[in-house]
């Protein structure tokens, strides 16, 4: 990991240590708020009861309850809230318990945040960040389970970042927080227990930095968010078979590395896609569209996408297994852009 | 402060025994021994049922959020009971018991938590998403809120097709800070529905009790839309049921919307995961409502003070849900896992026959599931 | 128009009439309420006001207040009360003043309508409809001027159709309207006044059929909705370059005509997208994976793609004109696919 | 009924001219001579220049949406002046006369209702979207009722920062039926948040009259929040001035959210495309309401009955009006249109030095600009 570098742009940290992804978005957030009394924490249980999955553990008390605020659930009032407040120059972090429940709150990501900057010719910028899991985790059924970076990134004037590993959850929340403009922060419930080397200083990784995980010759995975692993372990499958796949991570999907991505395709020509949402209009969507324009002729097969199934996520283990898209599809769709024979392994 | 926490029992403090045994003996409240028997009968049930869930839940039997009505039976029987069987319910997630109320066999119910084919929404819903239209359970709703217009909605189909139910709309009370209580409430004033809006007041949304996120009481919610509140004891199955029977008739007589703040009290943790006491409530706050505010205990003793219940009875009746439970368990896990090629199935209700609906590269015919995940 | 037909599928109607757009729609959904009591219509000034863009007119009059029916504002409460009314049987037609507005009611839409019959294992279809204009007018600034189609088609469960012309309004709305899933119709304020020979009498069109506008072999200019009109006139000002573009209305996005996309591509070996949405996760994006995949090798050229500049709509008029999708930026994409040099015409 | 139909004018009738008038004489209602002229000069102002505006909307210099305040510019004046330079305001789209009264010059208004770049919102705002925040005036919101969440937002920072300002948001009547007002209020009522939320009650919300859509007054709506509500008459521009001075000191010293039924009336349609009168209020409704409850009238009369306007005055201080108008119109019209290069400036704060900001093929320098749309 790490092997593409951050372009020598991130502070070089000396000091590291093992943390969990939600020690290291806690760390983050404390790294910003000590530096800078106009951030503050808003959300359902980010206070009293340390978020519903402790990633703001220790921070009442820390900061009090005028920096770490429980709110009542109403994510469009709360959203358009902390909006407001940015208006005026805080930067809040509006925490989503998990970003299914932002879809109330669309209209204020939308129509308030994304578009304040240019309806007012660059007065009001929103320099605040909507954070929480995205995605499934397991077997929490239709309502709770859905990839909503579409959702964010659609409209201009918001970015949008999904790490992956704990460093990047500590270097990328930090710099959406330092960011003056609205940062949608996606995170997994599922990544909360990763372990990883983390920077112990002062860490801020720029957005719009993609990430080789891991590099590889034959074949690109592009992915982002949680998939980074599933990503990751598809390619120890490949491995096996002497198929090196090279993962990219991109980290942020607004503003998009897209320098890195044509760089993958150059070295690999073949592109495989794998997100955790859903596929019409979905990111990948987007990737494909920018690789068939940009590097047609670099391209020896159509990139494929793997995304999870076309369905509302269904609560039985196994169909949820089913509508999940696992390294099984990955590998599958490795070897079909690399014109193998599939479903061998 | 949350009005359950600081006074579980706002009002309805049960009477003297000697107050409310009917003249005939052996009526309670009028209910005859028999209504009596089957109330605490089906409280037990609700109990045992989620009892087993637990443990299911605790084996990997069950997955993903589990949220337990222990402690809310009596708003469950209470209000559920005393509709009629085309009456429509429609609530949150928090809905087991209410399920098994309204008609749902618990076979069906604990199927689903299992996440079989047999299950009440066939294995794919899961516990929050229950489902049987035949019974007039409408679900099971995982979005804070988000049953509260649908309700209304079910409530304006009756008023458009001239019949006589009436839907019942129950709710959490961290619900009503959501935009769309007021949207609602406020439709069904205008349009006067027949919709009873229950807050199943338990104090306390998550880890946040009420009174940390209201200036208000609750019974202050509903006058902003002309909507009569009502308060009632939840923990009072019998006062509850005579409540809901008598609101449930004038509503059908055309009363119009009403709002009911319903006391109660959750006796587990918000879900399987949260703990039961701990930072937002203390362990003595729960012990206290634990000892002096369990439906079920608070009716076998008023039964068995007023000469209407046995220890044998009690005993026979425990067996029975206890069986009951035990039965839905075994069925639960007999029932096979949905079939992998019904994955597309049910996404859309009519295949079309032109065009492609599912855009991962799959014609959307049963039976052409992926293998992990879609194609875009 | 209408040269590729429509399968045979739907019914010939003899008697045709010229009409506004505007009347098409409020023929169709007059047509449905005449032969089924239980759709309804449910929306801001549908009423009294003959609905705020006059699609509705005459309709209270004739159906009186049972059947079309004025709310309050509350686009979240009553998009999800027509969801509800949906859930016991009756086939509302929601209409959002504009879809703009709409993005209030996403979480009604995507977590009870398109997700409904899935948990439900098929107990509760949601036969309804959500109906108004998308996307730009005129000067209408950024909150106002938004295509919503991407929030719409994302998720699976709900379908989409973009109808173009009068004829398309009638047929599609009747046939969404009979439709047992939620279907999004979406129009345009622009296209209100637009007139076209629409039959007289009964008149649906299945959903998922495109339409070739006007037949060509050079280019394919692939739309949908309003920009069906733009695309008319690049075609027009090709053919005076001795271009023949073909015309490809896609009118259904969800379930999406698929084969007919790859015949135009076959034919032409050369595709255009154009669209009035933002381009990250648009529309095209997923048209072009679709294409990348299933026609890689028909292509001659990248597929391009013709969008809303990716920024909120402003209000000046000529950045309005800038911003969006014009007849200058498709002519050249198709000079551009074609090979040809770009920015003499 | 909505009250501004029946009753437009709900409490502070006009006393009689020697009830008000200070036995220092030349007052009115605690007001100089100088004071009143300035109110009667602020309103004339507005009314003016709405005026022009409907005259370049005629002519096509304005596009889009343009809605305008004329018959409520009591209301502007009443509850804006009172407030301080450094107090902030927030509002939906009907604005004109708001910006001009928190401080935006006219000729900044009406350039941004002709898109030009000399508008307070560069031309890229337009009519809905006028913004100063030098002068405190936080827009210009579009979306019904997105502007309340806002305006706690910008009250909550008040308090964050242990400022003494207040924030005043004003919305329509027909706002307060959408979610975002429960939530809103609720959290301003949790927080204690220094915020005046006023309603511009004119009776309708487009062609609904209120009295359609809520079964309650309006005055009804904020006590489910524990938030005082206060009714005031918009018309009276003293009364209103009186009122909102003593209440934002109020909020200022830490009384909390408030809610204000503003009562008023509209002279003109919704907006311009909408006809002053027809299917949802009568000609003879309109008339009655120009005829007796316009702002300026009623505020002229008082100070001519009072001595203390002449004709002479009265014709000088309109004259100014127009003038600056005018003077708007010629500026607006004088003033460039935006550049083209700048299309891309402004959706970001920061251009990120890392990754492409626009997907549609351009990088996002200025000056990058499509002809016609963008390229995916
Ligand atoms: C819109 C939304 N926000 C947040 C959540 C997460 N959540 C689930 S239950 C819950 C608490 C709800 O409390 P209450 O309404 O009082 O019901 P109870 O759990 O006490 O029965 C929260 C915050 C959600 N499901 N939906
Ligand atoms: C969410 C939303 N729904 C609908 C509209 C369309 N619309 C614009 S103004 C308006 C009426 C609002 O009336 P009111 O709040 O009373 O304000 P007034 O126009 O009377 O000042 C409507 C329906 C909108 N802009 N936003
Ligand atoms: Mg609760
Ligand atoms: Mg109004």
């Amino acid at each position: 990991m790490g092997v593409r570098g951050l372009r020598g742009v991130a502070r070089k940290a000396a000091a590291v240590a093992e943390i969990t992804y939600r020690e290291a978005l806690n760390a983050a957030m404390c790294q910003e708020m000590d530096r800078d009394d106009s951030v503050f924490l808003l959300g359902e249980e980010v206070a009293e009861y340390d978020g519903a999955y402790k990633v703001s553990r220790g921070m009442l008390a820390r900061y009090g309850d005028r920096r770490v605020v429980d709110s009542p659930i109403s994510e469009l009032g709360f959203a358009g809230l902390c909006v407001g407040a940015a208006m005026s120059g805080l930067r809040p972090i509006c925490e989503f318990m998990t970003f299914n429940f932002s879809i109330l709150a669309l209209d204020q990501v939308i129509n308030s945040a994304a578009k304040m900057l240019y309806m007012t010719n660059g007065q009001v910028p929103i320099p605040m960040v909507f954070r929480g899991p995205t995605g499934a985790a397991l077997q929490l059924s239709a309502q709770h389970s859905q990839a909503c970076e579409s959702y964010y990134v659609h409209a201009p004037g918001v970015k949008l970042v999904t790490p992956a590993t704990p460093a990047d959850a500590k270097g990328l929340l930090a710099a959406a927080i330092r960011d003056d403009d609205p940062v949608a922060v996606m995170e997994g419930e599922l990544l909360y227990n990763v372990r990883g080397e983390v920077p112990d200083e002062e860490y801020v990784i720029p957005l719009g930095v993609a990430e080789v995980k891991r590099p590889g010759n034959d074949v690109s995975i592009v992915t982002h968010g949680k998939m980074v692993h599933v990503a990751l372990q598809a390619a120890r499958a490949l491995e096996r078979e002497e198929i090196e796949a090279e993962v990219l991570d991109l980290r942020s999907l607004r503003p998009l590395d897209v320098d890195a991505i044509l760089e993958t395709v150059a070295k690999t020509n073949r592109v495989v896609y794998l997100e955790e949402g859903w596929p019409f209009a979905g990111v990948g969507a987007q990737i494909v569209s920018l690789i068939q324009d940009e590097a047609f002729d670099e391209l020896d097969a159509p990139v494929l996408r793997v995304t999870q199934a076309d369905v509302p996520m269904p609560y039985a283990k196994n169909l949820e297994q089913l509508a999940k898209p696992g390294v099984k599809a990955v590998v599958e769709a490795c070897r079909k852009v690399l014109y193998m024979e599939v479903g061998i392994s | 402060m949350a009005p359950a926490t600081q006074a579980p029992v706002k009002n309805g403090e049960a009477p003297a025994a000697g107050d409310e045994r009917d003249p005939a003996a052996s009526r309670l409240h009028g209910f005859s021994r028999d209504e009596l028997h089957g109330l605490l009968a089906d409280m037990l049930l609700y109990r045992r049922f989620e009892e087993k869930a637990e443990e299911a839940y605790a084996i990997g039997k069950i997955g993903g959020f589990c949220h337990l009505h222990i402690g809310q039976e009596g708003l469950a029987a209470g209000s559920i009971k005393p509709l009629r069987a085309d009456d429509l319910v429609i609530t949150a997630y928090r809905e087991h018991t209410q399920a098994i109320a309204k008609g749902i066999a618990p076979r069906a119910v604990m199927a689903e938590l299992y996440g079989r084919v047999g299950g009440c929404s066939g294995g794919r819903g899961g516990s929050m998403h229950l489902f049987d239209t035949t019974v007039g359970f409408y679900g099971g709703h995982g979005i804070v809120g988000g049953q509260i217009p649908l309700g209304a909605g079910l409530a304006w189909a009756i008023r458009y097709r001239g019949g006589d139910q009436i839907c019942v709309c129950f709710m959490g009370d961290a619900a009503v800070n959501q935009g769309a209580f007021l949207e609602s409430l406020n439709m069904s004033a205008v349009w006067q529905l027949p919709v009873i809006y229950v807050v199943e007041n338990n104090g306390y949304g998550m880890g946040t009790a009420f009174s940390r996120v209201s200036v208000t009481e609750m019974e202050a919610r509903s006058g902003a839309y002309g909507i009569p509140a009502h308060t009632v004891n939840g923990q009072d199955v019998l006062e509850t049921y005579r409540f809901f029977e008598e609101l449930a008739e004038r509503v059908r007589g055309g009363a119009g919307p009403q709002f009911v703040n319903a006391i109660t009290y959750r006796f587990r943790g918000h879900s399987m995961s949260d703990p039961v006491s701990g930072t937002y409530r203390s362990k003595e706050e729960v012990e206290a409502h634990v000892q002096g505010e369990d439906p079920i205990t608070i009716l076998r003793d008023r039964l068995m003070g007023a000469g209407l219940l046995t220890q044998e009875e009690l005993e026979a009746v425990d067996a029975e849900a206890r069986t009951a439970s035990d039965d839905a368990a075994e069925f639960a896990d007999a029932s096979p896992l949905p079939d992998p090629s019904t994955l597309y199935d049910h996404v859309y209700a009519e295949i079309n026959p032109h065009g492609r609906l599912f855009l991962d590269g799959r014609p959307g015919a049963p039976g052409s599931g992926p293998e992990g995940g879609g194609r875009g």
